[in-house]
C-alpha cells in the first residue's frame, strides 16, 4: 500500500548512498557532505557562478555586484540618513552570502550579531550562545556586535554560507527549518486568528487540532510545504538591530498591510512607535523592508497552487539513472525548461516572454512610484525649508511613512512582481496614491491652504 | 494494504457497507460483477474501460501520451497487490457503475483522494528507481509526481474546447 | 476530451441534426433555428433569465438593471455632462439587449443607427442600406437617427437580439465574424506594424505571407480564434455618433496606451482632435471607454493561452453521448465546473476564492480610483472659480483626460478585472497618478505656485 510503500523507499533512500562520513549537528562545513553527496555538493558550489537576466542576478563585475542605489536614484533619496543609502548592491549567488555580508560598507555603522542568522551557518553559535537552546541563543546574538559575533563563529569554525546543516537534518536528511525567529514568526501566526498564509495548509489542520503542542513547521508541516519554508527562513521580511532580538512581523498576517500593521503596533526602545529610521531629508520615522519574497510569493497564484520556491528554483534534474534537486539556487530563467516546462508546456521563448511582460508592467510602475516619491519628499522638505511646522506635517509624514513601506516592498522583494503580479501593482497603486497625497498636503501647507 | 481500505471507507462508506454485503441489489450487482471480473482477464485493456462511453476522452487522451506504450489504465489506476486490486474494483466498479447508471457525478470527472494515492503508488511502482532520492526519505508525504507530470498519463488537461494550436506547438 | 479536436466534434454536431427546415441570410429569427437545433436555442432562451453574482450579472429587479451611476457615483461626476451620467446601469443577459437599448434614457439625448450594431440582428439592413454591401451600409447607418433607422429594423422584421445568424453561417453553420466595424478594425491593425495582439496569432501568419488579400478572420483566423472573434465584435471600446461610422480604435493596437493613442490622432469635425464630451465641470475634453472585454482580455494570461470566450461563458457541456456549446451566455462564476474545471482541477470554491480575491483587489484599487479622480475634478473647479484661465489649466485638463480614460477602461470592462489581473491593475495605478498629478497643478494654480 501507500504508506508502507513509502516507508521502504525511506530505508531504500537511506541506504541508497554510500555513506562515507558520518555527519553530525556541528558539520557545517559543505565539503564534509559533499563526501557523501557529491552531485549536490558540486550544484551548490555553482552559486559562485556569476549569473544575470534582465532583473534577476547582479550586474557589475564578479569582484562586486553593481549597486543598486547607483541605478535607481530614488532609492538614494528614499533611505536617506540610513546604512542602505551608502551601499546596497544586487543579490548574488549563496555562495558570497558571508563575504558580501562582511563587505558591506553598511557596516561602518555599527550592525548587531543578528545580522549573522541569515548569512551564515550560525545554529551551533546559536545554540552555545543559549547553553544547548537556539532560540535562547538567537535572543542574546543582538546584543553581540556584528565583528564580535562573527569572530567567535569563525573561530568556532562556523564561518560557512547557508550550509546542507541549515536545511537538512544530518541523520535522515530530511529538509527541516532551523531558525527560530521563522519557527518563533509562524507559532505566533498560527495562534492568532489572523488569515492563514496560501502556502501554509498545515496550520488550518493544527487550528483544528487540540493545540496542546505550539505549531511547528518541522513537526506539523507537510513536505511539499518544507520545500518552500527552508527558503522562508531567510528570504523574509524583518527587523534586525541591538534594539530588540531578530523579528519577523507575521503574526498578523503575510500580507503588505497586516505586516505594517504589526510594526504599528510594535514599541522599540519600550515607548515609541516602531520605525527603522528617521528619513535625513524630511524627519518622518519610516520603516525599511526587506526581500519579503516569502510573503509576496504568498500572495501569487503559485503558491495557492501549491508550487514551491524549490520547484522553481531548484527544480529537479536528470542525473544518470535518477533525479536529483538543482543545488544550484539560481534565477529559473537561467533553467526555464527544468524550472518551468513540466508544468507549463509552452515554448521556452514563449515563457520567457511572459516573465518579461509580467516585470515589464511591475518596473514601470515601480518607476512611477519611485518618481512620486521623490516629488513628495522634495514638496516636503520645500514645505519644511518655507517654515511649516513638523507638528503641521505630521499628515504628510504618515503618508511617506506609508508610500515608503508599499513601494519598498516592492522594490525590495527580488522577483520584480513575478511571485505575485497583481498584488504587486496593487501594492505600487497604492504606494502612488499616498506619495501624491503627502505631496498635496505639504504643498497646500506651504502655499497656507489648509491641508484639508 | 490496509491503509488502502482504510481510505475507502474513508472516502465512501456507504460503498464499503454495501460491497462487503454481498448480497448486492441486484442491478449495481451485476453491473459491478461484470466490471470487476471484466478487468480480471482481461486486466490490461483499456478498451474495456473504454466501455463507458464517460470514459472515452481519457481513453482517446491516453491513446495520445507518453505512456500510451508504457503502462495502461489499470496499471496507473488500480493497486497492484491482489487482494487490494480486487477490493479496489470492487469500490470503483461499484462507485463508477452506480454514477453511470444514475448519471449524478461532478463533471467534468475528477479523481478521488482514495485514486490519487493508488495513482501516486503506482508512478513509484515503476519509477521507484529514478525517484527515490526525492523527498530524502522526508516521508508519506513525499511531493506527489502528478503536481509536476499531470500529463504523463492524458497529455496537457487543456480542457474540452481548449487552445487547440498550443497543443501541437508544445509537442 | 482533452484533445478530441473541435472539428471532430462541429462536425458530429452538423451531422446530428436533421435539417427540417432550410436556412437563409435573410432568416434572423432564433425560433425558425430553433426548429433545427432545439438544444441552442432553448438555452439561447435562458438568457432572458436573471443571473446574479458578486460583480457579475445585474443588482435590481428584473424590469430594471440596478444604475451603476448610483452605486458608485463617482462614475456621475465623471460622466458630467455625457448621456452616461443620465442613465448607465447594469448589462443584463443578451434576451434584453435590444429592449434595454429602446429604453435607455440615453436615448433622450439624440443617438444614431449606429448603436443598434451591437444590439440587434441588423446585417439585412446593412446590406439593403449599401446594396448588397454591409460595409457601405454601416457607413450609411450612422446618418440615420437611433429611432429612424431603429423603425426600419422592425419593419424588416428584424427585431432581434444578437441572433444564431449574428455568429453562425446559415448553410454551414461554421463560426463566422459579421461586423464590418470589427472587420475593418482588424484589417488595419493587421496591415499596420503594430504589435500582434495575443489572440490573432493568425495575423502573424497573415503578414508573412503575400499580402495579396487584405486579412480577413473569417479566412484567416483559426477556429479558435473564432471562439473568440464572435464575442468581440460587440464587447469592445467603440465610438458611434452621427459624426463619423462606428469605429474601433485597434490600428495601433489593442493596449489601453495604444487606444488612447489612437484617439487622440483622430479629427472629429474634421479639425479638432477628438474627443467624446467636454466634461461640464471643468470643460475638459474627455474620452469615454466601453466595454473593452475584447481589450483587456487580450492583455491576460488565458489569452496568451489560447483560452477563448467561448470556453468560459459558453462550455461545451455533455447531452448524453455528444457534447454542446452551452448557448446560454452568462458569468462563468455560475457554471464553475463546465467552464473552469475543465482546465484547472481545483475544487470549486477555491476556483471562485481565486476569482474573488483577483477582483476585490481590482475593486479596491478602482475605488481609490474613484476617489483620486473626484479630487481632481474638485480641485480643478476650485481654480477655476478662483479664475484660473483655461488656458493655464490645460495641462490638467489633459491629465483628466489620461486619467479618466485610465479609470474608465477598468470601470467599463466587465470583468471586474479578472480578464488581465496584473494590467487593469497597472492601467489603475497610472490611472491614480495622473488624477493626483491634475490635483497638484490646479492646487498649486489656485494657490499662485507656477505649476511645475
Ligand atoms: C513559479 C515559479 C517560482 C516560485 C514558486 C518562486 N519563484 Fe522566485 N523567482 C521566479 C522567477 C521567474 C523570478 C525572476 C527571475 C529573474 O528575474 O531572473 C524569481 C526571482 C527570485 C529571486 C531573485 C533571483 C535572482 O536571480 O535575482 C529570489 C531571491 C527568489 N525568486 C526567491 C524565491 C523564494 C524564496 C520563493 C518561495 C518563497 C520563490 N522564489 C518562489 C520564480 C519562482
Ligand atoms: C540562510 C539564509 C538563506 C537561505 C536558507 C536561503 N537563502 Fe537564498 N539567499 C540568501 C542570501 C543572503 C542571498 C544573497 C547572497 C549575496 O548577495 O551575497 C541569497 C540569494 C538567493 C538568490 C539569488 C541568487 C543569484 O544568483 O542572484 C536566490 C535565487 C535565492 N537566494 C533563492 C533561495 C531559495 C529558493 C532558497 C531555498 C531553497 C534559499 N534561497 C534559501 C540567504 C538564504
Ligand atoms: C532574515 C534574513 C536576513 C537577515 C537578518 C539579514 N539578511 Fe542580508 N540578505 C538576506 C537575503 C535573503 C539577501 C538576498 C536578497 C536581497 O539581496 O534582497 C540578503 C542580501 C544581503 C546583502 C547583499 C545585497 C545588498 O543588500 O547589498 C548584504 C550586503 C546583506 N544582506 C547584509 C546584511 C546585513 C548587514 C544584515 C544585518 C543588518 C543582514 N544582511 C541581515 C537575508 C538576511
Ligand atoms: C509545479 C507546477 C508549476 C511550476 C514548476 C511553475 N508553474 Fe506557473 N503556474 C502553475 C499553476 C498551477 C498556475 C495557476 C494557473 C493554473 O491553475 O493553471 C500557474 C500560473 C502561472 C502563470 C499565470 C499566472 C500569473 O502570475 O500571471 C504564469 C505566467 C506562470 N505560471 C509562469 C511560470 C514560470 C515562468 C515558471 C518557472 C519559473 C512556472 N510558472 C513554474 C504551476 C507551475
Ligand atoms: C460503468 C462505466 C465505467 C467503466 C467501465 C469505467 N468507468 Fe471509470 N468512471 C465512470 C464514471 C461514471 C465515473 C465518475 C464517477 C464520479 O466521479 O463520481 C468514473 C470515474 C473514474 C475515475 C476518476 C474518479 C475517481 O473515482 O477517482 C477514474 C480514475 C476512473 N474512472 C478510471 C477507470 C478505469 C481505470 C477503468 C477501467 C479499469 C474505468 N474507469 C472503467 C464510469 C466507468
Ligand atoms: C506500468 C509502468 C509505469 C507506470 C505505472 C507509470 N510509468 Fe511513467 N513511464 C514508464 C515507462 C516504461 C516510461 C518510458 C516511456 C517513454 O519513454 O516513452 C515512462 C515515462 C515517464 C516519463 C517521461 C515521459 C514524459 O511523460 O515526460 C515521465 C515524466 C513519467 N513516466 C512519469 C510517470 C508518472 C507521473 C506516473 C504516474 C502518474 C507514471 N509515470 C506511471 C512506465 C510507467
Ligand atoms: C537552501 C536549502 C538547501 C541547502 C543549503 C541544501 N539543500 Fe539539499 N535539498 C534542499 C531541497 C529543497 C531538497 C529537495 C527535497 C525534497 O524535494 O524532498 C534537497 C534535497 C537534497 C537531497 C535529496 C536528493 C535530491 O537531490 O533531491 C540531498 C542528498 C541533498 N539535498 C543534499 C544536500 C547537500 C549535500 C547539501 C550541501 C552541499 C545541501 N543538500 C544543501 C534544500 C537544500
Ligand atoms: C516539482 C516538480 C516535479 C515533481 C513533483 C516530480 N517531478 Fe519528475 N521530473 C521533473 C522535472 C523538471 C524533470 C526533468 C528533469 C530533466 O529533464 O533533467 C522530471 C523528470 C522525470 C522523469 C524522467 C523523464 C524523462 O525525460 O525520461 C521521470 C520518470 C519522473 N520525473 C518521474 C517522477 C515521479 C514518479 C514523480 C513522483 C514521485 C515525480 N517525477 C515528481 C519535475 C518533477
Ligand atoms: C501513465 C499513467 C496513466 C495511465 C496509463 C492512465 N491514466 Fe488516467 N490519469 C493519470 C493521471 C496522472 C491523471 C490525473 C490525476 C490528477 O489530476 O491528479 C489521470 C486521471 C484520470 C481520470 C480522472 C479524470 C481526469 O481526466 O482527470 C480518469 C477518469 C482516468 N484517468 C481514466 C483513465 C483511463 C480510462 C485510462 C486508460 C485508457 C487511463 N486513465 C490511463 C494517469 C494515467
Ligand atoms: C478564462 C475564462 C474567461 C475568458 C477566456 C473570458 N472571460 Fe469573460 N469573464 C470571466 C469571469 C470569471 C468573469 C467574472 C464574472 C463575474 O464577475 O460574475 C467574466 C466576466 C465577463 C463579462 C461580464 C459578465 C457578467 O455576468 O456581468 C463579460 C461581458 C465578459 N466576461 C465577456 C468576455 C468576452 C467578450 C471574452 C473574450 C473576449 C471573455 N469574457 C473571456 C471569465 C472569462
Ligand atoms: C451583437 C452583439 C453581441 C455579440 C455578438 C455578443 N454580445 Fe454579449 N452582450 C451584448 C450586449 C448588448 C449585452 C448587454 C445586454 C443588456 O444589458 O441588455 C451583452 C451581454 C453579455 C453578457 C452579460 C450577461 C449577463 O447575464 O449579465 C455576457 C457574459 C456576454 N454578453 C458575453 C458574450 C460572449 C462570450 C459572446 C460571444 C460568444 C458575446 N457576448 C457576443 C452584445 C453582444
Ligand atoms: C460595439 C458594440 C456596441 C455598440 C456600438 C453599442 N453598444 Fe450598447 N452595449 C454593448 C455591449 C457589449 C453591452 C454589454 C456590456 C456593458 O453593459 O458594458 C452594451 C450595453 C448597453 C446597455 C445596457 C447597459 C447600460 O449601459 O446601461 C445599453 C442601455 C446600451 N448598451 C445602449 C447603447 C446605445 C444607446 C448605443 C449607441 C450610442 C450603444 N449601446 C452602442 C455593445 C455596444
Ligand atoms: C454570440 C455568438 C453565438 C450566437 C448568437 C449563437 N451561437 Fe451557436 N455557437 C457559438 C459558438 C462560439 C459555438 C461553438 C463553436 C465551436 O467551437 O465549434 C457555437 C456552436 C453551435 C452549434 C454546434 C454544436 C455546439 O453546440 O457546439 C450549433 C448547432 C449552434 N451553435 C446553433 C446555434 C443556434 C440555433 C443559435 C440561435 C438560437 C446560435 N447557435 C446562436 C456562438 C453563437
Ligand atoms: C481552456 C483552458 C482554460 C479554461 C477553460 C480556464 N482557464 Fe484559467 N488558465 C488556463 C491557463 C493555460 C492559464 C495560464 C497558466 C498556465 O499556463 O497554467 C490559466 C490561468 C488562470 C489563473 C492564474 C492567472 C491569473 O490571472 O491569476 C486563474 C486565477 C485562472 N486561470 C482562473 C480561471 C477561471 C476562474 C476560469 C473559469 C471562469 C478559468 N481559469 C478557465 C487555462 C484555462
Ligand atoms: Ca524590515
Ligand atoms: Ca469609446
Amino acid at each position: 500500500a501507500f504508506f508502507l510503500n513509502i516507508n521502504d523507499r525511506k530505508t531504500e533512500a537511506r541506504s541508497q548512498y554510500v555513506k562515507l562520513v558520518e555527519l553530525t549537528e556541528t558539520d557545517t562545513d559543505p565539503a564534509k557532505w559533499g563526501i557523501n553527496f557529491p552531485r549536490q555538493y558540486d550544484a551548490y558550489r555553482q552559486t559562485a557562478q556569476k549569473t544575470s537576466t534582465r532583473f534577476g542576478g547582479h550586474g557589475g563585475s564578479e569582484a562586486l555586484p553593481a549597486e543598486k542605489i547607483e541605478r535607481d536614484t530614488w532609492l538614494k533619496r528614499a533611505f536617506a540618513g540610513y546604512a542602505f543609502s551608502i551601499d546596497y548592491r544586487d543579490r548574488r549567488g549563496h555562495a558570497y552570502m558571508l563575504i558580501d555580508q562582511e563587505n558591506t560598507k553598511r557596516l561602518t555603522k555599527p550592525q548587531t550579531g543578528s545580522c549573522l542568522n541569515c548569512h551564515s551557518s550560525i545554529m551551533p553559535l546559536y545554540r552555545e550562545l543559549g547553553h544547548g537552546n537556539a532560540e535562547a541563543g538567537m535572543n542574546e546574538a543582538y546584543k553581540y556586535s556584528y565583528q564580535d559575533l562573527n569572530k567567535k563563529l569563525h573561530d568556532m569554525g562556523h564561518g560557512h554560507a547557508v550550509a546542507c546543516i541549515d536545511c537538512h537534518d544530518p541523520k535522515t536528511l530530511s529538509l527541516r527549518v532551523t531558525r527560530p525567529a521563522f519557527l518563533k514568526a509562524l507559532r505566533d501566526l498560527a495562534s492568532s486568528d489572523a488569515p492563514v498564509p496560501a502556502s501554509l495548509p498545515s496550520i488550518v489542520q493544527w487550528r483544528k487540532g487540540p493545540r496542546t503542542s505550539p505549531y511547528d513547521p518541522n513537526v506539523d508541516g507537510s513536505h511539499q510545504e518544507m520545500r518552500s519554508n527552508v527558503c522562508g527562513q531567510c528570504h523574509a521580511e524583518y527587523y534586525c538591530s541591538n534594539a530588540m532580538p531578530l523579528t519577523f512581523p507575521w503574526a498578523k498576517g503575510l500580507t503588505v498591510d497586516s505586516m505594517e500593521s504589526f510594526w504599528n503596533s510594535t514599541k522599540i526602545h519600550d515607548t515609541a512607535r516602531f520605525f527603522d529610521f528617521k528619513h535625513k531629508e524630511t524627519g518622518a520615522e519610516v520603516l525599511k523592508a526587506q526581500h519579503p519574497e516569502f510573503e509576496l510569493w504568498n500572495q501569487g497564484i503559485h503558491a495557492r497552487s501549491g508550487v514551491a520556491c524549490a520547484d522553481c528554483h531548484m527544480p529537479y534534474m536528470r542525473e544518470g539513472a535518477s533525479k536529483i534537486s538543482d543545488h544550484w539556487v539560481r534565477s529559473p530563467l537561467l533553467n526555464i525548461n527544468r524550472a518551468c516546462q513540466s508544468c507549463h508546456r509552452f515554448p521556452e521563448q514563449e515563457i520567457a516572454a511572459r516573465v518579461d511582460a509580467i516585470q515589464e508592467r511591475n518596473h514601470q510602475l515601480l518607476e512611477r512610484g519611485g518618481a512620486a516619491l521623490v516629488d513628495m519628499i522634495d514638496a516636503i522638505v520645500a514645505a519644511k525649508n518655507a517654515g511649516i511646522s513638523d507638528d503641521k506635517l505630521k499628515p504628510a509624514f504618515e503618508l511617506q511613512r506609508k508610500a515608503q513601506w508599499r513601494l519598498d516592498c516592492i522594490a525590495a522583494e527580488n522577483s520584480m512582481g513575478f511571485h505575485a503580479p497583481q498584488e504587486a501593482a496593487r501594492v505600487l497603486g497604492e504606494a502612488i496614491d499616498y506619495a501624491r497625497q503627502g505631496q498635496l498636503i505639504a504643498v497646500e501647507l506651504k502655499a497656507g491652504l489648509s491641508a484639508k | 494494504m490496509f491503509n488502502k481500505i482504510l481510505t475507502f471507507i474513508f472516502h465512501d462508506k456507504l460503498a464499503y457497507a454495501i460491497a462487503l454485503a454481498i448480497g448486492i441489489p441486484l442491478g449495481i450487482g451485476t453491473f459491478t460483477f461484470f466490471y470487476a471480473e471484466g478487468f480480471s482477464y482481461s486486466s490490461s485493456k483499456p478498451e474495456v474501460c473504454a466501455n463507458c462511453h464517460i470514459m472515452q476522452p481519457q481513453y482517446d487522451s491516453w491513446r495520445k501520451s507518453s505512456h500510451h506504450a508504457a503502462a495502461t489504465c489499470v496499471e496507473c489506476h488500480l493497486p497492484h497487490d491482489i487482494i487490494g486490486k480486487y477490493f479496489a474494483k470492487g469500490m470503483n466498479g461499484y462507485h463508477h457503475s452506480k454514477a453511470f447508471t444514475l448519471q449524478d457525478f461532478h463533471e467534468p470527472i475528477m479523481i478521488k483522494p482514495g485514486n490519487s494515492k493508488i495513482l501516486q503508488d503506482n508512478c513509484v511502482r515503476c519509477h521507484g528507481a529514478m525517484v527515490h532520492d526525492l523527498g530524502a526519505g522526508f516521508g508519506p508525504d513525499i511531493v506527489q509526481c502528478v503536481l509536476c507530470h499531470k500529463t504523463a498519463g492524458h497529455g496537457d488537461v487543456f480542457g474540452i474546447g481548449g487552445p487547440q494550436h498550443l497543443q501541437k506547438e508544445s509537442r
